[in-house]
């Protein structure tokens, strides 16, 4: 369960450019939805979903997960959280280059210090569930699109997350790979996992598939729809 | 956090820090090739100086305890062996006893000998015994005859009858051994004169005491005591490392500029790297740890191999490569095999004097690598 | 096999290998007591007080006993100018 | 000034140890100013930042610090023959007046940079950071020692001119009294064994009464930090007569060497190392009542009340270890 209460960011406080990202959000996001943040580019969805997944604090505002307040937390802490709770998905692929498909796949488990052996067959279980376990020693630079795609999923989910975070993942997919991405991420749902979804892509919000929509502009929350 | 959980973790982050190494490989070879040049010449440097220095105090503890010069108008003057008789009074001296040396220039090979008149010399006149290094220089072997000449400008023969033993050459390199009566005849000595004196004492805590009466009795002498000598060489030795250091310590300054260019100018690649890491679930503690084996990886790895480099150079090859700057313009150089005086000390100075500077000069930029904000790569 | 265990590997071997010096220093300082001796012979028989390490001139030869003024014995205003006399200083002991 | 490598090296570092420390105060005095943890602005995500730094740097200067304090010793005793009469560490130290001075600051601030450590570790493993300002405040006191001891042992190695007559350890250490050890040292050979015994078992007892109960934190604490003086004190006033097996060598640094089979250095350690953990656990409780800290400390306080009761028993097991199979008897 996740409660936004008058999230505000302000970047370069007290600059002349100074830069307000997200005004006085307040949103119940609840548990184990489906959710697509819309809006045109600059309105402030990734700010808001860094915020959500740990990685920003907020420069003022409360942030509440699972009944227990996180925003005032210093990184040290909110890292555990977030290796923990979130998996996440970016624009680009940011799969580690010059490193195998399957390092990808580990590398975030790597500082819980997991017994070697387990962690890799569990990165290869991963990368055998979306088809792609005869790449895992390929570097990832030799990937196509869709390749790594999948392994960016597959890396999302190592850490066992409840919630996958994903910024407009289909920006540099094709209609057919943004489709199977969607698809996967239904699957992803129906198996209990809570996702986030910033896009602007029709794909993504049309897709049927959401039962949250939440419109964003300028910074601020302009529309809730639940479609549950 | 059980021990296994943490060793498989510093394992996990020792495994990713190889892969990015290995994919920076140019860069990084480059950097641990310089890093094993620096350690290598320090090491050199220091194994060489701290084994002449070892074996110069063993060598020299058998030198006279006492020399006594006599000095006039500031130079080394023969001395009468009267003096020697009046020293062997004083309360304490064992014995004083006359020594006779000197240096010939010859103008053939071009060297410097050292010639020198042992107390008692095995072979009659006209016979001399030649250190290994004279030899080498003067391509003559035992039983050849050497041509003197001497200070009338007379030619004089002399006959190799003994050729000192290689293993000693680093004393005797240069030397010329001969009887009492054909050092004089050949320099023109007359009796009752005397290079110096060597004066031994029976109580060794006594020498200084014993050094300050001579000086007392003869105002125009200067004693030289055996511990001075043996001092001195620590002294050279110390000193010279330690110039030798302070010269390199430019190198080593442009080295530790380097390596702190190279940790601190993160390439935008590089800082998304760090930023998936840390979006992906790696704290900045984690990501500093990361850097700290980084380093450790780099500069135990130079330190080591420099440090075996070194000793195969110093102790297996006699510093071939510093033998230029010992031997500057001599004609004569002793061939000796340097006895490995190492000790752990020795290593530790080293470590210090390389691993340190460099783990320091990463900390920093380790630590602006490891702050990426995570986010970064969500804004990018 | 794991990229860090191989590094540990290698790792090792090069500590092993620097151990292996501290032994093979240790086995030749023990084989070198007979250089040592047969030089501490000389040193004793002939009454030296100096390693022959530079031959370039008479006060680098015998550094305990020369003279501060000994490079400009030649001509009082020459500098001293042979190549180990850069590395070498005159020695302390001789100053007082 | 005696141009040494070791000495180079030591002067650098030193020098390294202060920029790191001066840097780390500078941050500190901020913290201090302008820490608020409730606070997203960027000012406080950046002083959030920075406190990595100072964890980094401050545990970097104290692994220096250690291994700093071993080279300055021996370089003190391989420069001995520099100087007529010092025939170890002991002589050398006492060329200048700076020596000793340097050599205890060296200890002291080694003591107080670890207990640093301890605290900083504590702390971090707070979600608020609550002893933050306190910890600052205690860097920033630790400051002027360290300064203090840069400028002397720069004082020391410039002040050092080979041929100074000095005392060697003969003289310093030792009398042809009987009850060996000289001044503030001298105590009956008996006595001073069953002090040090004595006090050792009371130490373990605490330690072991501390770890099944929980109580007595700061007997421990302040027993442990008295330990240390005590095992200093024993090291130089009879274990050292073991070690050497001649009845008037008090040397604390010549163990330190080859000959003796570098036994000093486990004395050194287990004592220093047996100080930080033990003092640590009486000054981590009086923070147990934090409330992030109080699922925290008493976890650390065990582990810290095992390695101070191992490095101490330690100790004691190897003068004892000296004692029994030393050739010496008093």
């Amino acid at each position: 369960m996740i409660v936004l209460d008058k999230i505000r960011k302000v970047f370069n406080q007290g600059m002349p450019n100074e830069l307000v990202a997200v005004h006085g959000a307040a949103l119940d996001l609840g548990s184990a939805r489906f959710i697509v943040l819309k809006g045109p580019s600059g309105s402030g969805k990734t700010t808001l979903l860094s915020i959500v997944g740990c990685m920003t604090r907020p420069t003022s505002g409360r942030i509440i997960l699972d009944s227990r307040e996180i925003s005032g937390l210093p990184e040290r802490f909110l890292t555990k959280i977030r290796r923990e709770t979130f998996g996440f998905i970016f624009q680009q692929f940011n799969l580690i280059r010059g490193v195998t498909a399957l390092e990808n796949v580990m590398v975030p488990a790597y500082p819980r210090g997991e017994k070697y052996s387990l962690l890799r067959d569990r990165a290869m279980a991963l990368l055998e569930l979306f088809n792609i376990s005869r790449k895992a020693a390929s570097r990832a630079e030799w990937l196509s699109g869709g390749e790594a795609q999948r392994v960016v999923i597959a890396r999302a989910l190592i850490n066992n997350p409840s919630i996958i975070i994903a910024d407009e993942p289909t920006a540099h997919l094709d209609t057919g790979l943004s489709h199977e991405f969607m698809e996967i991420m239904g699957r992803l749902h129906q198996e209990g996992k809570m996702i986030i979804i910033a896009s602007h892509d029709p794909i993504v919000y049309e897709s049927g598939l959401a039962d949250m929509l939440v419109g964003m502009r300028d910074g601020r929350i302009e529309s809730v729809r639940d479609l549950a | 956090m059980s021990l296994m959980v943490w060793i498989e973790k510093q394992r996990n982050l020792i495994d990713f820090v190889l892969s990015s190494l290995l994919r920076r490989k140019g860069k990084n070879f480059a950097l641990i090739a310089a890093y094993i040049l620096i350690v290598f010449v320090l090491a050199s440097v220091m194994f060489l100086t701290h084994a002449l220095k070892r074996e110069a105090s063993i060598v020299l503890r058998g030198a006279p305890e006492i020399i006594v010069q006599k000095m006039t108008a500031g130079r080394h003057d023969l001395i009468p062996k009267t003096y020697a008789r009046q020293i062997e009074k004083i309360a304490g001296v064992s014995s004083a006893k006359t020594r006779l040396w000197g240096y010939y220039y010859d103008p053939l090979f071009k060297a410097n000998y050292t010639l020198i008149v042992p107390e008692l010399f095995k072979y009659e006149e006209g016979g001399i015994a030649v250190g290994e290094g004279v030899t080498r220089a003067g391509v003559t072997a035992e039983g050849n005859i050497m041509p003197f000449f001497s200070s009338d400008g007379k030619l004089m023969n002399y006959r190799i009858r003994e050729v000192l033993p290689a293993d000693s050459e680093l004393v005797s390199s240069d030397l010329v051994v001969m009887s009492e009566a054909d050092f004089r005849g050949l320099f023109g000595i007359p009796e009752g004169l005397v290079t110096d004196l060597a004066v031994s004492v029976g109580n060794p805590q006594e020498v200084l005491t014993i050094a300050n009466k001579i000086k007392q009795q003869y105002p125009d002498t200067r004693p030289v005591i055996r511990d001075e000598i043996i001092r001195t060489y620590d002294a050279i030795f110390d000193w010279r490392s330690g110039i030798l250091l302070v010269i390199f310590s430019g190198a080593l300054l442009a080295f530790i500029i380097f390596s702190w260019d190279k940790a601190s100018g993160l390439s935008a690649e590089e800082r998304r790297e760090i930023g998936i890491l840390k979006a992906t679930g790696w704290e900045t503690s984690d990501v500093i740890l990361m850097k700290f084996w980084e380093g450790l990886a780099i500069s135990l790895t130079s330190f080591l191999v420099g440090l075996l480099l070194a000793y195969i150079h110093v102790f297996f090859t006699s510093a071939t490569l510093f033998e230029p700057v010992l031997k500057g313009w001599a004609v004569l150089y002793p061939s000796f095999r340097i006895v490995p005086f190492i000790s752990a000390y020795q290593i530790a100075v080293l470590f210090f004097l390389t691993v340190v500077p460099y783990t320091t000069a990463t900390i920093i930029p380790s630590w602006s690598a490891a702050t990426v904000d995570p986010d970064l790569v969500m804004r990018t | 096999m794991r990229k860090s265990a191989i590094y540990l590997t290698i790792t090792v071997i090069n500590i092993a290998l620097c151990s292996a010096l501290f032994m093979h220093a240790a086995v030749r300082r023990k084989d070198a007591g007979k250089e040592l001796a047969s030089q501490a012979n000389i040193v004793k028989e002939y009454q030296l007080t100096d390693l022959v390490l530079f031959t370039e001139a008479r006060y680098t030869r015998h550094p305990s006993m020369a003279d501060l003024n000994t490079p400009f014995q030649d001509y009082p205003f020459s500098f001293e100018h042979f190549p180990s006399g850069s590395l070498m200083p005159v020695p302390p002991g001789i100053r007082r | 000034m005696i141009l040494h490598p070791a000495i180079i090296a030591l002067l650098a570092g030193s020098a390294l140890v202060a920029f790191m420390l001066l840097y780390s105060s500078w941050y500190g005095i901020e913290v201090i100013r302008k820490w608020d943890l409730r606070s997203g602005s960027e000012l406080q995500l950046s002083l959030e930042k920075k406190t990595y730094l100072i964890s980094t740097m401050m545990a970097y200067a104290m692994g220096f610090q250690l291994i700093s304090l071993f080279l300055f010793v021996y370089t003190a005793d391989s420069l001995c023959s520099l100087f007529t009469g010092a025939m170890c560490a002991a002589g050398t130290l006492n060329v200048n007046d700076f020596g000793y001075p340097v050599f205890l600051l060296k200890l002291v601030n080694f003591l107080f940079g670890g207990l640093w450590l301890v605290l900083n570790y504590t702390d971090n493993r707070a979600y608020d950071y609550p002893m933050i300002r306190k910890k600052y405040f205690f860097l920033i006191a630790l400051m002027p020692l360290v300064l203090a001891e840069v400028f002397l042992q720069a004082r020391y190695f410039f002040g050092l001119e080979a041929e100074i007559i000095t005392s060697c350890c003969g003289s310093l250490f030792s009398s042809s009294d009987r009850s060996a050890a000289p001044g503030i040292f001298a105590l009956p050979v008996r006595l001073s064994t069953g002090i040090f015994y004595g006090w050792h078992i009371f130490v373990l007892g605490l330690g072991v009464f501390f770890y099944k109960t929980g109580k007595g934190a700061y007997f421990f604490g302040i027993a442990s930090l008295l330990l240390f003086f005590i095992s200093g004190w024993a090291l130089i006033q009879f274990i050292s007569l073991y070690i050497y097996e001649l009845p008037t060598h008090h040397c604390p640094f010549c163990m330190l060497k080859q000959e003796y089979g570098h036994v000093g250095y486990l004395y050194y350690i287990s004592a220093l190392a047996g100080c930080v953990a033990g003092t640590g656990v009486g000054m981590l409780q009086r923070f147990r009542h934090i409330a992030s800290l109080e699922a925290v400390i008493p976890g650390i306080q065990k582990r810290l009340t095992i390695v101070s009761v191992t490095c101490y028993l330690f100790f004691m097991l190897a003068a004892t270890y000296a004692m029994v199979f030393s050739g010496f008897r008093l």
